[in-house]
């Protein structure tokens, strides 16, 4: 009985340690990602850095001004999201009430396989239609190369649809049916159930579904990179190329070091509390909006 | 809005428009790939795509090495050993933030703590470090949901034989969500082979078949990335960018099959 | 289930340690033909040379402080890094030419050209003689040798160093293969790089009306040019007979054939 | 006296299961029909055949003619939209939208393209004061109507019903969820809606039915066993099956 026991106790103990080291990943992270990142911050200021315009990493008194990296990364996020809410919604509502039950599960299947194929695959095919189809029907433009703004937005559409489609279909199935059975009581017809009722209903679920799908959008690199052109300027013009915060890492982390790859840690740092910022609003979404429909 | 015959037609066109705009962006893309990368796909690249696809496996193989005991013990201990105190909370947000942390954050985690802290040389031994860490939220997620499917009559039945806690664990709870820990698998897998922001600082780059963990590798997605951004170096030029696009294409949808195939058999067992 | 830890635990231990042995770290420029060096040079003598690319100016204090046996540098030392107990050897040169499109009917452009496309005061090729398409810049990234020495030689940059060409929309790439990608996908473009790696799909020019040749560089009428420089303590036997072996036949052979100019 | 629904011959299965078999039942205009039986016996089924909403249902079939107004509804030509304007419903648990009152009662017309503020103001006061629910919330109309309570949510969704001008209100066990205090003023109002619609009512308590139906039909086991006046189906009822089920002996 005795070898039984601490084998027990041996196992249980493990299970203790497996979920303290699961969770103590995220605090090694900011760890790590602060202490690299500090020096450049302490150095250069945290207000110079978030607001400064220019970035010049390798000049004699060198600057790393992120703000317009950070501009580009929410302009991108929010040009993306105007794209993908409204295709994602008008299509979770198709699937959910308008279509059969083996279409539904065709197409689910597709959004599946939009979901798994690899951003840097997405950037690869956003860079060989759309961008070469931006320079070829652009090129008169001063400035205009094809990598642009737009081409980043459409590749950052693409990677927010699996997300905001399969959790808002799971937020319309969750809605209760007696709010159906009384709108079509009432007169309405399917689409004025749909819209009236059922998203206001689902709604905590469907701001979920943003939030998250912005969560997703916000931190890309791979896709975002290849198509964006990399150069440090905001623009109403959106056939200009931009650079993100994402892509400022991965573009110059190999051959910057110094307080230059402490500067890029830093831009890390900022986009982890952009990261946070949102779990955080995701978090008071679903505790305040998870009784609606009950 | 929505009140007159005309804008309920209006409302109705648009929503099927938005599912056959979002079905053809994917058929789109999906048939890109195809077209151009199925010219490509013969055996001088799969020949050549070899040493990528072995150190690709050689990643998966470590990283779920570490992350499936580490998941599925860390769910157990979170399903069954703890009530939803304030602890269990932070736990829970902290595995799920982890979720949420951008790929080329990990990547900059990566280098830092394994590269310059702990002195590993870049080497699929340290990717495959990163993409365990990666991976651990989903196969804990996944395990979790397993967990939860089981009703309670079943654990309750195991305890009251006087079964421990533990042996509940080995008999009724494991057994029981095989299929959860599955599918926690088959996504991991999917996101370990198409990750390059991760591990692209800490993975090198190489150009052969890795003899040992502790070299420098090229997976499928990070030489694909190379080789988009440098062509001209790659033996037949931007072809063979598509033909790797291709062969990470259908292993994408070759896992997707493989969690519908897994839902669909213990779907018939759960009944 | 034991069993699987202790090959965890093995794993993780084997991993962290690694051979002693030569330390070479420095320039990125340099880097891939000391690559091709040290991998030579190994093959027919004992010695474990370990490489690190992490810039000049990393290359260079490491050598000072001895941290590294072996620093390499594209740019020259400044007055305060130079000192007698280290000696400084160029091993090549490396002349950095201009690529253009092939459709581009422009095959010689002057200094001055370079910094009006580069600083956005000209910005279409009609303005050179050539057909009237606007110019797309493509530039490597901060950080990369290349740009530092091309940016320099068109005076690119303000008094403190900081590059213009940022604000003129440049497609920004972390790659010489992908100036070339570009360069060769996009009719306007212009782009850099290192002699060594031109490739047929685009098109190298003049500048000044001098060819990027061996003569027109070591006698400084090619305009843009740098030199590779290794630097090793006086007493540091080891690092001189490896410098030795790159400064004699078979090492000038290796610079010569990865696209840079022989010294020796 | 004629009569509003005519129903022929009505049969309903759910997949294999016959669940409504060869019902026969005519309803006058301006009357309280309550329909009482054991439960599952298929008086909830048969309210719902009355405005169709079993469509909803996935693999039920109905067979058998539903004339409302002496045209039969039970076909795909008669657009149930247009039948559901005039058959009104209130469930069993009050199902107020998670909007505001004003926005609940107005919700009906507004699908039908009524868009005129003074008329739907109109509307919303009409209805609520016949649901006698106006003089609780008229100074706060604009409030949401979660916060109500359940009696009050009760007859805001008969309001809601009222407000589309209906023949017919049908009541799938209205009161079973409320307390008793609440449950006596919907009977109150159901009295005095009959002046000017049908009612047709679902309940279990066969007291609710003897106080505020004029006829009662009995179901069992997807039967209609009797249908009559209220008093004679509770006094001498014809059919022994009606008897126990009245005297309590089963059910």
């Amino acid at each position: 009985m005795k070898k039984y026991l601490n084998k027990q106790l041996f196992f249980e103990t493990l299970y203790k340690l497996s979920i303290i080291f699961a969770s103590l990943l995220l605090l090694l992270i900011i760890i790590f990602i602060f202490f690299e990142g500090v020096p450049a911050l302490k150095e250069y200021g945290v207000f110079k850095m978030l607001f400064n315009m220019s970035w010049q990493p390798t000049a004699h008194e060198p600057s790393f001004g992120l703000s317009k990296m950070i501009l580009a990364t929410i302009i991108s996020t929010l040009l993306s999201l105007l794209i993908a809410i409204p295709i994602g919604l008008l299509s979770s509502v198709c699937l959910v009430r308008l279509v059969s039950r083996k279409i539904k599960n065709i197409i689910m299947f597709i959004v599946e396989i939009l979901a798994g194929i690899p951003s840097v695959i997405v950037g690869f095919f956003v860079l060989k239609t759309i961008v070469a189809f931006l320079y070829q029907h652009f090129y008169m433009n001063i400035g205009v190369s094809g990598n642009s703004m737009l081409a980043a937005v459409f590749v950052l559409a693409l990677m927010a649809l699996p997300t905001i489609i399969t959790i808002t279909v799971k937020a319309l199935e969750a809605v209760n049916p007696m709010y159906t059975e009384a709108s079509l009581g009432l007169g309405a017809n399917k689409i004025q159930t749909i819209y009236k009722v059922e998203l206001k209903a689902a709604k905590s679920g469907i701001m979920a579904a943003i939030v998250l799908g912005a969560g997703r959008v916000i931190g890309e690199t791979m896709a975002v990179m290849l198509v964006s052109g990399n150069a440090i300027n905001i623009s109403s013009n959106l056939l200009l190329p931009t650079r993100t915060l994402t892509a400022n890492i991965a573009t110059e982390m190999s051959y910057a070091s110094g307080l230059h790859q402490s500067a890029l840690y830093a831009s890390g740092i900022v986009l982890f509390i952009m990261i946070m910022l949102i779990n955080i609003t995701l978090l008071i979404i679903l505790n305040k909006g998870g009784g609606d429909n009950a | 809005m929505l009140n007159h015959p005309w804008q309920v037609k209006l409302i109705k066109i648009l929503t099927y428009l938005a599912t056959i705009l979002l079905v053809l962006l994917v058929f789109w893309m999906v048939s890109f790939i195809i077209i151009q990368g199925i010219s490509y796909l013969n055996m001088t690249l799969l020949k050549e795509s070899s040493s990528l696809i072995i150190t690709t496996l050689m990643v998966v193989f470590l990283a779920l090495l570490i992350a499936l005991p580490l998941g599925i013990f860390s769910a157990i201990y979170l399903q069954v050993y703890t009530n939803n105190g304030k602890l269990v909370k932070m736990m829970r947000f902290s595995i799920d933030s982890l979720n949420g942390v951008p790929s080329i954050i990990f990547g900059l985690f990566a280098l830092s703590f394994f590269i310059y802290y702990l002195g590993l040389n870049r080497s699929i031994f340290s990717a495959s470090l990163i993409m365990s860490i990666v991976v651990l939220p989903l196969i804990i997620k996944n395990t979790e949901e397993a967990i939860k499917t089981i009703d309670i009559a079943q654990i309750q039945g195991s305890l009251a034989l006087g079964a421990s806690r533990f042996t509940t664990i080995n008999r009724v709870i494991i057994p029981y969500c095989i299929d959860g820990i599955i599918n926690g698998v088959i996504l991991a897998i999917g996101k370990i082979v198409g990750e390059t922001a991760a591990i692209m600082f800490v993975i090198g780059s190489a150009s052969s078949i890795p003899k040992s963990f502790f070299e420098p590798g090229s997976t499928l997605a990070t030489k694909l990335y190379l080789i988009i951004q440098e062509p001209t170096y790659s033996s037949n030029g931007i072809g063979s960018a598509y033909g790797i696009a291709l062969i990470l294409l259908l292993i994408v949808v070759l896992l997707n099959l493989l969690v519908k195939l897994v839902n669909h058999i213990f779907m018939k067992r759960r009944g | 289930m034991k069993k699987f830890l202790i090959i965890v635990i093995g794993l993780w231990l084997v991993g962290c340690s690694y051979q002693e042995g030569l330390e070479v770290s420095g320039s990125t420029s340099v880097a891939p033909v000391m690559e091709k060096l040290i991998s030579d040079y190994q093959s027919n003598h004992v010695a474990n040379i370990n490489l690190t690319a992490d810039g000049s100016s990393a290359g260079i204090s490491a050598a000072l402080e001895g941290v590294s046996d072996i620093g390499m540098s594209s740019r020259a030392l400044s007055k305060d890094e130079f000192n007698n107990d280290i000696d400084v050897n160029i091993i090549g040169i490396d002349a950095i030419v201009v690529v253009l499109n092939k459709d581009n009917k422009i095959t010689n452009l002057s200094i001055q050209d370079l910094h009006d496309i580069y600083c956005g005061k000209k910005n279409n090729w009609q303005d050179f003689g050539g057909e009237n398409i606007p110019i797309v810049l493509v530039s490597r990234e901060n950080g990369s040798g290349t740009r530092d020495a091309f940016e320099d030689s068109i005076k690119a940059k303000d008094a403190n160093k900081a590059s213009y060409v940022d604000l003129y929309n440049p497609v920004i790439v972390n790659s010489t293969g992908a100036v070339i990608e570009n360069v060769k996908q996009k009719k306007g473009a212009i782009g850099y790089m290192s002699m060594g790696s031109v490739i047929q799909d685009i098109k190298a020019i003049s500048l000044n009306n001098y060819q990027a040749n061996k003569s027109n560089v070591i006698k400084k009428l090619y305009p843009i040019s740098r030199e590779f420089y290794v630097i090793s303590k006086k007493n540091n036997i080891k690092a001189k007979t490896f410098i030795n072996y790159i400064l004699n036949e078979d090492g000038q052979h290796i610079i010569e054939n990865e696209g840079f100019i022989r010294v020796k | 006296m004629d009569n509003i629904f005519d129903i022929k011959n009505l049969n309903l299965w759910y997949g294999s299961k016959h669940a409504l078999q060869g019902i026969n039942l005519r309803i006058n205009k301006q009357s309280v029909v309550a329909l009482i039986g054991p439960s599952g016996c298929g008086k909830s089924t048969f309210l719902r055949c009355l405005n169709r909403m079993n469509d909803l249902i996935v693999n039920c079939h109905i067979e058998g003619s539903i004339l409302f107004n002496k045209v039969n509804v039970n076909s795909e030509r008669y657009d149930e939209i247009n039948l559901r304007k005039k058959v009104g419903m209130v469930f069993q648990r009050p199902n107020p939208f998670p909007m505001s009152i004003y926005e609940n009662v107005i919700y009906g017309p507004k699908c039908q393209g009524i868009t005129n503020k003074k008329r739907l103001d109109e509307l919303v006061e009409s209805s609520l004061k016949k649901a006698a629910l106006w003089e609780d919330v008229k100074d706060r109309l604009n409030s949401s109507a979660l916060g109500l309570s359940g009696g009050q949510q009760q007859r805001l969704c008969i309001a809601r019903a009222i407000a589309m001008e209906p023949d017919v209100i049908l009541m799938d066990e209205p009161t079973s969820a409320l307390d008793p205090i609440a449950t006596a003023k919907i009977e109150k109002l159901i009295i005095e809606l009959k002046a000017n619609y049908t009612i047709i009512i679902v309940t279990h308590s066969m007291q609710q039915a003897a106080r505020i139906s004029d006829y009662t039909a009995f179901f069992l086991m997807g039967e209609l066993i009797e249908y009559d006046k209220t008093d004679i189906i509770f006094a001498n009822p014809k059919n022994k099956k009606t008897e126990d089920y009245i005297t309590g002996r089963f059910g």
